[in-house]
Order: C-alpha cells, then sequence, then structure tokens
C-alpha cells in the first residue's frame, strides 16, 4: 500500500465515466445509475482521504452520503415512475415538454 | 390621550361622531339623521358657547388629541388651540352651521339621499371646526382638505347629474390648486422658522429668521391658497359652480365654511402676510379686481343662487380689501356679519327655490311677497344688509372697510388709496344695485312662473328668521367691539381709530347702498323703459358681464387647454414614444434574445447535461492548469 | 495499491464501462451492481470495513435492488438506436477525456509524496470498524446522524406521495385525464 | 503456513456443513412431507441393492437401509438427474445471466456461512484457533448484506426466465425479501442492543452467561419477540411455504426458476436449503446460546470441548431445520397482499416497538 494514488485516479476515472454516461444515455434510470457511479467515485475519493489525513472524517461523509443517495433513489425512482406514468416512457428525450 | 382642556375636543370630535351616527343610524331610520346630524352641531356650539364665556377669564384653551407623526427630531401632535379669533370664527361655524342644519332637516326631507347628505354636512362642520381650531398649519391643513373634499361631496351631491358632479370636481381641483400655495408655505416656514405652531409663529423672534424674500414667497403662497378657498382672482369661478350642490350647501360653503378659511388663514398668519408690505399690497389689488369682476357679473345673473355667488365673491372680495390694508379685526367682522346676511340670503332663496318647485330662474318669479311673506322680509333684510343699509348688519362691516381703506399705511399703496377707495365705493353701489335687482325681480312684481308656489315649513323659516334678525342687529351690536376683541390674536388697526358717528353720519355712510337699490328700484319697477335704453347702450358690457368676463373661456384656453394639448404632447411623445417605446423596445429584444435561447432550451435533459460537462470541464482546464 | 486492489480497480472500470455501454438498462443495472460490489472490496482495503459492509447492505441490497425492481415492473425495451448522435456522444467523451488529462497530472503531483509516511502513522487510527465509526457518528457528528434519519424520513413520504397513484377520491383537474396505467 | 492450512480446513469444513445441511434439509423435506402427508416417499432407489463383490458386501445393509430412507434418491439420483438433463436456455435472452443467476442466488447463502462461528474456539497444538472462517466485527451486518444480495440472483433468474410468469415470481420474490429484509434488521438491531456487539461470536459468548445469577442469558429469553419475528422474516426470506408465493405452482407454474433445468435447477434448490440451514444455524446461534448447554460450562480452549459445542449447536440447528420443513408442509399458503400486509403492517412496527422496548430496558437497567 505505498500510495494512494491509485484510487483517487481510480476514483476519478469513474467518475468521469458516471459523467459521460449521463450526457450520452437517454433512459432516466440510467441516468441515475451514472449519478450513483459519479457518487461512489468521490465516496472512493473520501476514504482515500480519510487513509492520507488519518482520521475518519472521510469514511463519516461517505456514510451520510449513503444516506443521502439512499433518500435520492426512493425519491428519484418515484419521480421517474411518476414521469413514466404521464408520458408512457422513462427516456428522458421524450420528457422534453418542459422548453419555451 | 387628551390632554389640556378635554371639552375643546368635545367640539371638534362631536361633529365627526355625528357624521358616522347620523350614516350608520340613518340608513336604519333616514328620519332620524337630520335629527342626529343637528344636535351634534348644537351640542359642539354648546360646548363653544361654554368655552367662549370661560374665554375671558383664561385668555385662551388648548389641547393636545393625540400624537400625529412623531419622528426624531420632528412631532406633530394633534394640537388644537381655541383663542379669541378660533372663539368667534366657531361661534359663526357652529351657530350658523347649526340653522342651516335645521333648515337642511325640512329642505332635504324628501330626498332620498339625506342621510349621505347629513353626514357629508356634519364631516364639513368638523372639517371647519379642525381648520379653524388647529394650533399648527398641518393640523390646520387637514382641516383646510377637509373641506375641500366634503365641497367636493356636497358640490356633486347630486352625483347623477354629470353637470354636477363635474362642479364639484371643478370645485375640488381648484381648491387643492390653491392647496400647493398652503404646502409651499408650510415648507417655506419650517424650513425658516423650523415651526408650523401658529402662536409661535406670531412671535416676532421667531419671524425674524425668514428671509425677506422667503417671507415674500410665504406670505404669497398663503395668499394663493386663500384665493383657493375663498374664490379671489383666479381661481374664483368653481365658486358660482357650487351652486349645483343643494341650497343649504350653498349656504353653508358661502356664509359658515369654506370661503372664509382663506380669511381666517391670512388673519391667523397675519404676522407672515405683513412681512413685505408688497404682499398685502398684491392681497388688495386682487381682492378689489375680483370685487368689481363679481359685482359687475353678478348684474346680468339672472339665476337668483349665482347672483348670491358672484355677491358672495364680491363680499370676499371686500374682505380680502380689509385684509389688504391690515385691517384683519374688520375682516373677520364682515366675516360674520356675512355669513349672517349671506346664509340668511341663501336659505331665503333656497325655500324660494323650494315653493317654486326648483325653479331657480328670476325670471320666472315675482311677486312672492304674497305667497311667502316671511321670506321676503327676510330676504328684504338680508339684501338691505348686504347693501350696507344703515342700521343693518352689513353696512358696520363694510362701513368699517372702506374706512380702513383711508387709513392704510401701505406703501406700495399710499398713492392710491382715494383710487381704492372710489372703486370699493362703487363696488358697494354695484353690490346694492344687483341685490335690490334680484329682490325685485323675485318678490315684487307679478309671478311669471308656473304652478303656485307655496311657503316653506317652519323648520325652514325659523333658521331664515333667526338669521334676518341677526342681520338686522349683528352689525350694530357687535360694530368696534368684535374688532376690539380681537385684537389680541389679530394685530390692532394702526392708525384708525373707531370714531363712533351719528345717525347723519351713519345715513351718509349708507348712501352708496340706498343709491344702489334706489337705482334697482327705478330701473327694474318703475322706469323700466330706461332699463331697456341701458341695455341697447351697454350690449357688450352686459354681454361680458353676462359671460362672467370669461374668466373662465379665458382660464379654459390660457390654462387648461395648453396644459391638455401639453399632456397630448407628454402623452404621446413620453408616454407613447419613449417610455413604452422602451418597454416595447426591451421587450422586442428580449423576445428576440428569448426566441434565439428558446432553442437552446430543448427540453432535452441529455443536451442541459452535455453543457454542463463541457462547462466543467472547461472550468477544470482554467482552475487546474491555466492558474 | 496492492495486487487485490488492481484487480478490484480493474473489474471497477470494466463494470463502469459497462453501466454507460450497455444498451439494456437491465444489463447496465447489473454491471452497477459488479461496480458497487468492487467498491465495497476497494473499502475494504482501503480499512473501512463498516463502509464496505453498508456498501453492500444500502447500494447492492436496497438501492440497486429497487432500481432493479423498476426496471422490471417497466419492462422497458432496448433503447433504441443512438437519436443523440455520434456528435454529441464525441463530445461528451471529449469534455471526460480532457478532465481526465487536467485533473491526473496535479493528483500525481500532490499526492504520490505525502503517502507512505503518513499511511504508516495512520493506519491504526484509520481503521473504520464498527465501533470506530459508531463512536464518530454517535459523537461529533451525532447532530447530522440524527438530520440524516430525517432527510430518509422525508424521502419516504416523498417517494410514497410521489408513487402513489391518483385515488379516485381525489377529484381530477381541468383536462386532467386520469394517469395511463402502467 | 499453518494459518492457510487451518483456513483451508475451516473454509472446507464451512462449506460441508452448509451443503450437509442443504442436503439433510432436503432429505427431512421429502421424507417429512411425506410423512405429513400420509404417504411413503422416497423408498426405493438403493433399497434393493445387491452386489456379489466382496468389498462392496459389508456395506450393503447400510445402503440398503439408506435407500429405504429415500436418501439415495435425494443425494445421489436427484443429482444425476439434475446433471443429465438438458440445459436449456430460453430464446431471447442473455445466455450469461440466465447460466449466473442461480450461482448469485446460491453464493451469498454459502458466504454467509463464512461469518458464523460453529463451535467455540480453542487450541490445537498451541495454535489457537477460531472455528469461523472470517470473524469480522460486522458479522450480523454481513449476513444481512449477503442475503440482500441473494435478491439479485432471483430477480436475474426470473427475467432472464424471459416469460410472465418469471418476471412476475421474481419480482414478487424481489418485493417479498426487501420486505422481510427490514423487520430481520430490526431484530439484529434489538440483538446488538442486548448483547451490545455486531460479532456473533461475542453474542453466542454473551449467552453462556447467567442472567441474575440463574437463567441463562439466552436470546430466546431476552428477546422472545425477536425471535418470533425472525423466525418469520427467515421463512418468508427463504421464499418457502408458507410464504412461497414466488414460487406458487398453482398461480405462476414455478415462478422465478419455470425456465431452469438440470444442474441449474438444483441450484436454485440447494440455495433454498442452504438458507433453511443458515437460518436454522443462526436461529440457533442469536436465540439458543450457540454451543451453549443451559447451567453447564464447559471447559475453554479444550478441543473436545469444541467438538462437544458444536454437535449441540448441530441439535439445535437440525431442530430449527426440521421446525421450519413442518411449518412449511403443515401451513397454507398466504395471499400476497396478506403476505405484505404481514411484512409491513405487522413485523416491522413489532420490530420497532421491539426495539424501542429494548432499548428503554437497557437505558433503564
Amino acid at each position: 500500500m505505498a500510495s494512494m494514488v491509485g484510487y483517487l485516479g481510480l476514483s476519478l476515472l469513474l467518475f468521469v465515466i458516471g459523467a459521460i454516461g449521463v450526457c450520452i444515455r437517454r433512459n432516466a434510470i440510467v441516468v441515475f445509475m451514472c449519478i450513483e457511479m459519479m457518487l461512489n467515485a468521490v465516496n472512493l475519493s473520501f476514504v482515500t482521504f480519510s487513509k492520507l489525513n488519518g482520521n475518519l472524517d472521510g469514511q463519516i461523509a461517505v456514510f451520510f452520503v449513503m444516506v443521502i443517495a439512499a433518500a435520492e433513489a426512493a425519491v428519484g425512482l418515484a419521480i421517474i415512475l411518476a414521469v413514466f406514468r404521464s408520458v408512457a416512457s422513462v427516456e428522458t428525450s421524450d420528457a422534453a415538454e418542459l422548453k419555451w | 390621550m387628551v390632554t389640556g382642556d378635554s371639552r375643546l375636543s368635545v367640539i371638534v370630535v362631536a361633529p365627526l361622531v355625528g357624521a358616522l351616527a347620523s350614516f350608520v343610524i340613518g340608513r336604519q331610520a333616514p328620519r332620524l339623521a337630520g335629527a342626529i346630524a343637528s344636535l351634534a352641531v348644537a351640542v359642539s356650539l354648546a360646548v363653544t358657547v361654554a368655552l367662549f364665556q370661560a374665554l375671558s377669564v383664561t385668555g385662551e384653551f388648548s389641547a393636545t388629541l393625540s400624537s400625529w407623526i412623531s419622528a426624531g427630531q420632528f412631532a406633530l401632535p394633534l394640537d388644537l388651540l381655541f383663542d379669541k379669533l378660533s372663539a368667534v370664527m366657531c361661534l359663526v361655524v357652529t351657530g350658523v352651521g347649526l340653522l342651516i342644519h335645521l333648515y337642511s332637516v325640512g329642505y332635504m326631507a324628501d330626498d332620498p339621499g339625506r342621510v349621505r347628505f347629513f353626514a357629508y354636512l356634519n364631516l364639513f362642520i368638523f372639517s371647519m371646526l379642525v381648520l379653524v381650531l388647529g394650533r399648527s398649519l398641518p393640523v390646520i391643513f387637514i382641516g383646510w382638505e377637509g373641506v375641500g373634499l366634503c365641497s367636493y361631496l356636497l358640490i356633486g351631491f347630486w352625483f347623477t347629474n354629470t353637470e354636477f358632479a363635474r362642479a364639484g370636481r371643478k370645485a375640488f381641483v381648484m381648491n387643492r390648486i390653491g392647496d400647493l400655495g398652503f404646502l409651499v408655505a408650510m415648507a417655506v416656514l419650517y424650513t425658516a422658522c423650523g415651526t408650523l405652531d401658529i402662536v409661535e409663529l406670531r412671535k416676532a423672534e421667531v419671524l425674524e429668521r425668514l428671509p425677506a424674500d422667503l417671507g415674500f414667497l410665504a406670505g404669497l403662497a398663503l395668499f394663493f391658497a386663500a384665493t383657493g378657498k375663498s374664490a379671489q382672482i383666479p381661481l374664483f369661478t368653481w365658486l358660482p359652480d357650487a351652486m349645483a350642490g343643494p341650497t343649504p350647501v350653498s349656504a353653508l360653503i358661502h356664509a359658515a365654511t369654506m370661503v372664509t378659511a382663506g380669511v381666517y388663514l391670512m388673519g391667523r398668519m397675519s404676522g407672515v402676510v405683513e412681512l413685505d408690505p408688497l404682499v398685502p399690497a398684491i392681497v388688495l389689488w386682487v381682492a378689489l379686481a375680483t370685487a368689481i369682476v363679481a359685482a359687475t357679473t353678478a348684474l346680468a345673473q339672472n339665476d337668483i343662487k349665482k347672483v348670491l355667488a358672484y355677491s358672495t365673491v364680491s363680499q370676499l372680495g371686500f374682505m380680502f380689501l380689509a385684509v389688504g390694508v391690515g385691517a384683519y379685526g374688520v375682516a373677520i367682522f364682515h366675516v360674520v356679519t356675512h355669513a349672517f346676511f349671506k346664509a340668511c340670503l341663501f336659505l331665503s332663496a333656497g325655500s324660494v327655490i323650494h315653493g317654486c318647485h326648483h325653479e331657480q330662474d328670476m325670471r320666472r318669479m315675482g311677486g312672492l311677497w304674497r305667497m311667502m311673506p316671511l321670506t321676503c322680509a327676510a330676504y328684504g333684510v338680508a339684501t338691505l344688509a348686504i347693501a350696507g343699509i344703515w342700521p343693518f348688519a352689513g353696512y358696520f362691516s363694510k362701513h368699517g372697510i372702506l374706512a380702513a381703506i383711508s387709513g392704510s399705511h401701505n406703501p406700495f399703496l399710499f398713492e392710491y388709496v382715494s383710487l381704492i377707495g372710489v372703486l370699493a365705493t362703487a363696488v358697494a353701489v354695484c353690490t346694492a344695485l344687483y341685490m335690490a335687482r334680484s329682490f325685485i325681480l323675485t318678490f315684487l312684481g307679478s309671478y311669471r312662473g308656473e304652478g303656485r308656489p307655496h311657503e316653506a315649513p317652519a323648520i325652514m323659516t325659523l333658521p331664515v328668521l333667526v338669521l334676518a334678525v341677526l342681520s338686522i342687529v349683528g352689525g350694530a351690536y357687535l360694530d368696534g367691539s368684535l374688532v376690539e376683541y380681537l385684537q389680541g390674536p389679530l394685530p390692532a388697526l394702526s392708525g384708525h381709530e373707531h370714531e363712533s358717528q351719528g345717525v347723519v353720519g351713519h345715513l351718509l355712510g349708507s348712501l352708496p347702498g340706498m343709491l344702489g337699490a334706489g337705482a334697482a328700484l327705478v330701473l327694474f319697477l318703475y322706469m323700466t323703459g330706461v332699463k331697456d335704453l341701458l341695455r341697447k347702450v351697454g350690449w357688450p358690457l352686459e354681454k361680458l358681464f353676462a359671460g362672467r368676463y370669461f374668466v373662465d373661456e379665458v382660464l379654459d384656453s390660457a390654462v387648461v387647454r395648453p396644459i391638455d394639448g401639453l399632456s397630448q404632447v407628454a402623452y404621446r411623445s413620453l408616454d407613447r414614444g419613449i417610455l413604452e417605446g422602451s418597454g416595447s423596445g426591451i421587450g422586442v429584444v428580449s423576445r428576440a434574445v428569448g426566441e434565439l435561447s428558446r432553442r437552446m432550451t430543448s427540453g432535452q435533459v441529455a443536451t442541459y447535461l452535455l453543457a454542463m460537462l463541457v462547462a466543467v470541464s472547461v472550468l477544470f482546464v482554467i482552475f487546474v492548469q491555466v492558474r | 495499491m496492492t495486487f487485490m486492489g488492481f484487480v478490484l480497480a480493474l473489474c471497477a472500470v470494466a463494470s463502469g464501462i459497462g453501466v454507460i455501454g450497455f444498451r439494456n438498462p437491465l444489463y447496465s443495472a447489473f454491471s452497477l451492481v459488479a461496480n458497487l460490489m468492487t467498491m465495497a472490496g476497494l473499502y475494504a482495503l482501503l480499512d473501512a470495513h463498516f463502509l464496505a459492509v453498508s456498501q453492500i447492505v444500502v447500494y447492492a441490497g436496497a438501492i440497486m435492488v429497487l432500481v432493479l425492481f423498476v426496471l422490471m415492473l417497466l419492462n422497458l425495451k432496448v433503447e433504441g438506436g443512438p437519436k443523440l448522435g455520434v456528435v454529441r456522444a464525441t463530445i461528451a467523451l471529449g469534455a471526460g477525456v480532457l478532465i481526465l488529462m487536467t485533473a491526473v497530472q496535479p493528483i500525481f503531483r500532490h499526492f504520490e509524496g505525502m503517502s507512505a509516511i503518513n499511511l504508516r502513522e495512520n493506519a491504526a487510527r484509520t481503521v473504520g470498524d464498527v465501533a470506530s465509526i459508531g463512536e464518530q457518528l454517535f459523537g461529533r457528528y451525532l447532530v447530522q446522524f440524527e438530520l440524516s434519519s430525517l432527510v430518509l424520513l422525508i424521502g419516504i413520504v416523498g417517494a410514497v406521495m410521489l408513487a402513489k397513484r391518483k385515488s379516485a377520491t381525489l377529484a381530477p383537474r381541468d383536462g386532467y385525464q386520469g394517469a395511463k396505467e402502467v | 503456513m499453518f494459518e492457510l492450512f487451518v483456513l483451508l480446513i475451516k473454509v472446507f469444513v464451512v462449506m460441508n456443513l452448509a451443503l450437509v445441511l442443504a442436503s439433510l434439509c432436503t432429505w427431512l423435506e421429502r421424507k417429512g412431507s411425506a410423512l405429513i402427508q400420509d404417504r411413503v416417499g422416497a423408498n426405493r432407489a438403493g433399497a434393493f441393492i445387491e452386489s456379489d463383490k466382496w468389498f462392496l458386501k459389508p456395506a450393503l445393509p447400510l445402503v440398503r437401509m439408506m435407500g429405504w430412507l429415500g436418501v439415495i434418491n435425494t443425494l445421489v439420483c436427484d443429482s444425476l438427474k439434475g446433471l443429465a438433463k438438458e440445459d436449456f436456455t430460453p430464446e431471447g435472452t442473455s445466455k450469461f445471466l440466465h447460466a449466473v443467476a442461480p450461482i448469485i442466488a446460491v453464493l451469498p447463502i454459502l458466504l454467509a456461512f463464512a461469518v458464523l462461528p460453529f463451535a467455540p474456539d480453542f487450541t490445537l497444538f498451541g495454535y489457537h484457533i477460531q472455528a469461523q472462517v472470517a470473524r469480522i466485527d460486522a458479522g450480523l451486518l454481513f449476513v444481512l448484506a449477503m442475503g440482500s444480495v441473494a435478491v439479485y440472483g432471483v430477480a436475474i433468474a426470473g427475467w432472464t426466465g424471459n416469460n410472465k410468469f418469471s418476471l412476475l415470481g421474481s419480482l414478487r420474490a424481489a418485493a417479498q425479501m426487501i420486505s422481510y429484509e427490514l423487520p430481520m434488521g430490526l431484530v439484529f438491531v434489538a440483538l446488538i442492543v442486548v448483547f451490545g456487539s455486531l460479532d456473533i461470536y461475542t453474542i453466542v459468548e454473551r449467552q453462556g452467561e447467567l442472567l441474575w445469577g440463574f437463567v441463562p442469558q439466552w436470546g430466546i429469553v431476552m428477546q422472545p419477540v425477536g425471535f418470533v419475528i425472525l423466525l418469520l422474516a427467515g421463512m418468508a426470506e427463504t421464499k418457502r411455504g408458507p410464504f412461497d408465493l414466488p414460487e406458487a405452482e398453482s398461480e405462476l407454474a414455478a415462478g422465478y426458476f419455470t425456465e431452469y433445468s438440470g444442474m441449474k435447477f438444483l441450484l436454485f434448490w440447494l440455495g433454498e436449503f442452504a438458507e433453511i440451514g443458515l437460518f436454522a444455524m443462526l436461529l440457533a446461534l442469536l436465540f439458543f446460546g450457540g454451543w451453549h448447554i443451559p447451567w453447564v460450562t464447559l471447559p475453554e480452549g479444550v478441543w473436545w470441548a469444541a467438538v462437544l459445542g458444536h454437535v449441540v449447536l448441530m441439535v439445535k440447528v437440525v431442530f430449527f431445520c426440521v421446525l421450519q420443513i413442518v411449518i412449511r408442509w403443515t401451513l397454507p399458503r398466504f395471499r400476497y397482499d396478506h403476505l405484505m400486509n404481514l411484512g409491513w403492517k405487522m413485523l416491522l412496527p413489532l420490530s420497532l416497538i421491539n426495539l424501542i422496548g429494548t432499548a428503554v430496558v437497557k437505558v433503564a437497567l
């Protein structure tokens, strides 16, 4: 465990993958999952920084991120379901009424 | 909350409560409205009398109703002051007001809006009392504005008639123009003297703080305010139009309230008015012009109320003549006597109109002395009084004014004293002439109208008779004593000694009046041919008089039209052009921008997110690599 | 990074690419589950045992099951051809690569040197077992912890309200034709 | 090196434990259901075996006995049949996921055994040996985590079935498992409150103590409500009757594994029975004192004590396996809404009240 750089690099890479996924995917649920992945990438760097800084604050932050992610999942999926009920699709390109 | 003498507040509050009560109760029982309103004024009168009795002991009363404005250094309590001047004014307002109220109970008995009427009437009395009793200029201003509002409400009382409603609006607007002067005066006085308390403003050391030019401005502004309320040139045309209201309202406006406010204000602010001698000179010239214009106009009017209206304007001119020469006591004296006989005249005229089934044209009257003898007697007495014939009331006050003119020490007037005297005398003759004319046309001769006129009920004749009695004895009783009595709050007449005259002197003094009255008798009763001849010769003059000197038209073309035109121009160029143009220009531009940017808001979340990602990457480059 | 970490990292990246690469959202979801599992493994490698377990319980056990559930419930068809276009994908990819390129260098510059000594000294203190995490949570972060329970409660209520079908007792608004049946 | 060796042995033991338990359950199911339904059950395969080979002769009576009891049928024949059957994959679905699903369904169950101790610690050849593959301090949490991961196997299986019965079955299964995980977790929390640890070994050790000097501090004494809840939740988690709605034959053919055949199908069975074993073991460890015998204190760290403890534990485990199977064959199937109501409206509030009450009592004492 010579260095933490690998973890940080992995975190960055996963974050960018998630960000790209958010942009190129149209399925709202997949977009949601990509966001979860980005959150996880950040979590990984939190844990790494916790290790680097020598305290547990980073891990506590991850814990709270998980809490928020859980709440977000519940609400987000409910929203997607509600959208699906009104436009019969979860593709973000179909729910494009909010414009002009 | 009330500090000081609480009775003082009763005077003011009683009519206000009366107004509310008569309105609230009157909605349920319309018959009670008049009684309640009269009762309220009666209470005011009673308290005023009581305080008036006590005044000789204490000198003056004051009371603070509550705090109005209190902001840092600036405090403005609702202060009332009851001194001799206020006392006299209060007595006139409440006394004559009460009589008019009683009269109105009869006059308005059949009007569907009488509840509203009495409420307004009480409100009018309330406003006038606030005006008269106010200790500081802002409080007076409340009353001042209140009076204006009530006059608007009452002149336009029959608002379903567009003409009447317009008359009310005209009165209101003209009063507002005058109010500008009041506001300017207040601003100047507060800036320079640091106070608006009228007791303070009477003190020499306070007035010394006023620079000469500002003093002139303040005096002139006050006079301008007074011209608005008291119908002087140039703001007098509203008063004849104010005849649109019910006749008791005219009586109230002309006799007890409203128009006397200007004179009262000049008296109250005499110290300020007198600061620059040019101001009284202006007052005098304007007053004289007003008197002449109004008197001559009255000659050619056929509407009985219009005649009376112009006579009021003319008499107000007389009062301001007195103000101009510094004889404030005499001016107030004339206010009082004028209140008596003008109220009497208006109420009699009201009876006539009432009796003749709302006919106001004198040419359709005549010979009414048989049908309504009491009214005829009262009108006759009042006519004699206004004509200035001894021993009726008007003689004393008018004579006092004429005498005061000769005693003027104003450097701007000194050379013209005799000219002014002659002109004033001529106006007095003219007054007698047109008043006698109206009397003759109305009551003498034979009836020219339709239907059968009838005498007014007792509730209407009684106040008229009381006023007639006052018109007879009031002048003689108050002559000299009133002026002396008022010397505390008003400056003493300098260099003018009141000499008592014998009967011969009095008869000589009433010569102008007799002359005018006699001429009227001759012209309109016995030698109508001469009248016709005169009319043939002087038709342009008649035209001029009948057209009221075309003041309305002049004002219309000189003031209203230009302002209208300016407004139109401003509306077109500024409002439509620049403001609206810029407004819609902004709209057009932002619409164009929106049109462009709405292409970006496609509703596609993915696009937004992509934009965000790109932006983040750019920020990354900027913050990580560049910095 | 140990060998184990390296393997896990490879798996994480692969599954991450799988998440965004699979056309079928269900495959994406399974990829994400795998990704989350590898993350849990990485946490365990970083001595965050409690987080590793809760990662599995919370993410894999709750969130992703929910996602799967929704996916199955909706029984979606496979995403059609890339309506978004190659251009957009290229832009996104470019932006991502840009971020990567710019951020990698500072990471190496800043953290390469500082790790070794720190890590040895801190090793004991940074073991995130149940006891130490619990101490922190119920000590320094007590208020935040309690607040997070509130957040969850609100989330539950919000989700219930959102997912609830319009019941017949609710009068439909003007022009509202009722939800399409799923 | 020795540690690795010991670890391998432990893994071997635990794997065997799990699989033997699963086999035992399978057999119990076979014969038990027959008993309950008043029929004979499997009693042919191997019951009449004959052999002339001398080295088989001595074993033949035993084999015949086993055959007559149905053991050979259950363990050998069924497996052979499963291996020999055609491996069928429905069209239009992912072959990979279809193949992986049963593994995902079984693996977490077997992994969960890793944190369960099967005997007290003991010392052998001077080495202190933990009778547990991995003693992590969040043992209970790990069990829970594995339980939740097992959902994926079911979900994927149902989805790859590519028919509506399978999908419905897997949806039911997923919903049911998530729902009953909650009361289960809450019972675990209550247990943690009582025993002050998440580590299962510590919990078991604490149960060896006496409450007030004479009551064994067993979980069933400390958490009677928790025991009932965990029993119910565990049975729901295993998706077995009366909670076998995901595979309800009369409604969904066979639910999420309709499309499975052969060994993959058997893997689901294996997972199911391993789960029965897992829950039986959990109940025994958490509520019935594990390897402890009431009022009997075995010497610590002695190998024979460990063996004895293991036997005691196994007796308890088998008891709970039997209990679960008896319940499964006794009670009729729930209706789906009843199932959800039981989970959300009864067990969850009950477990919450239980937790709060436990906490109050704990703080008060």
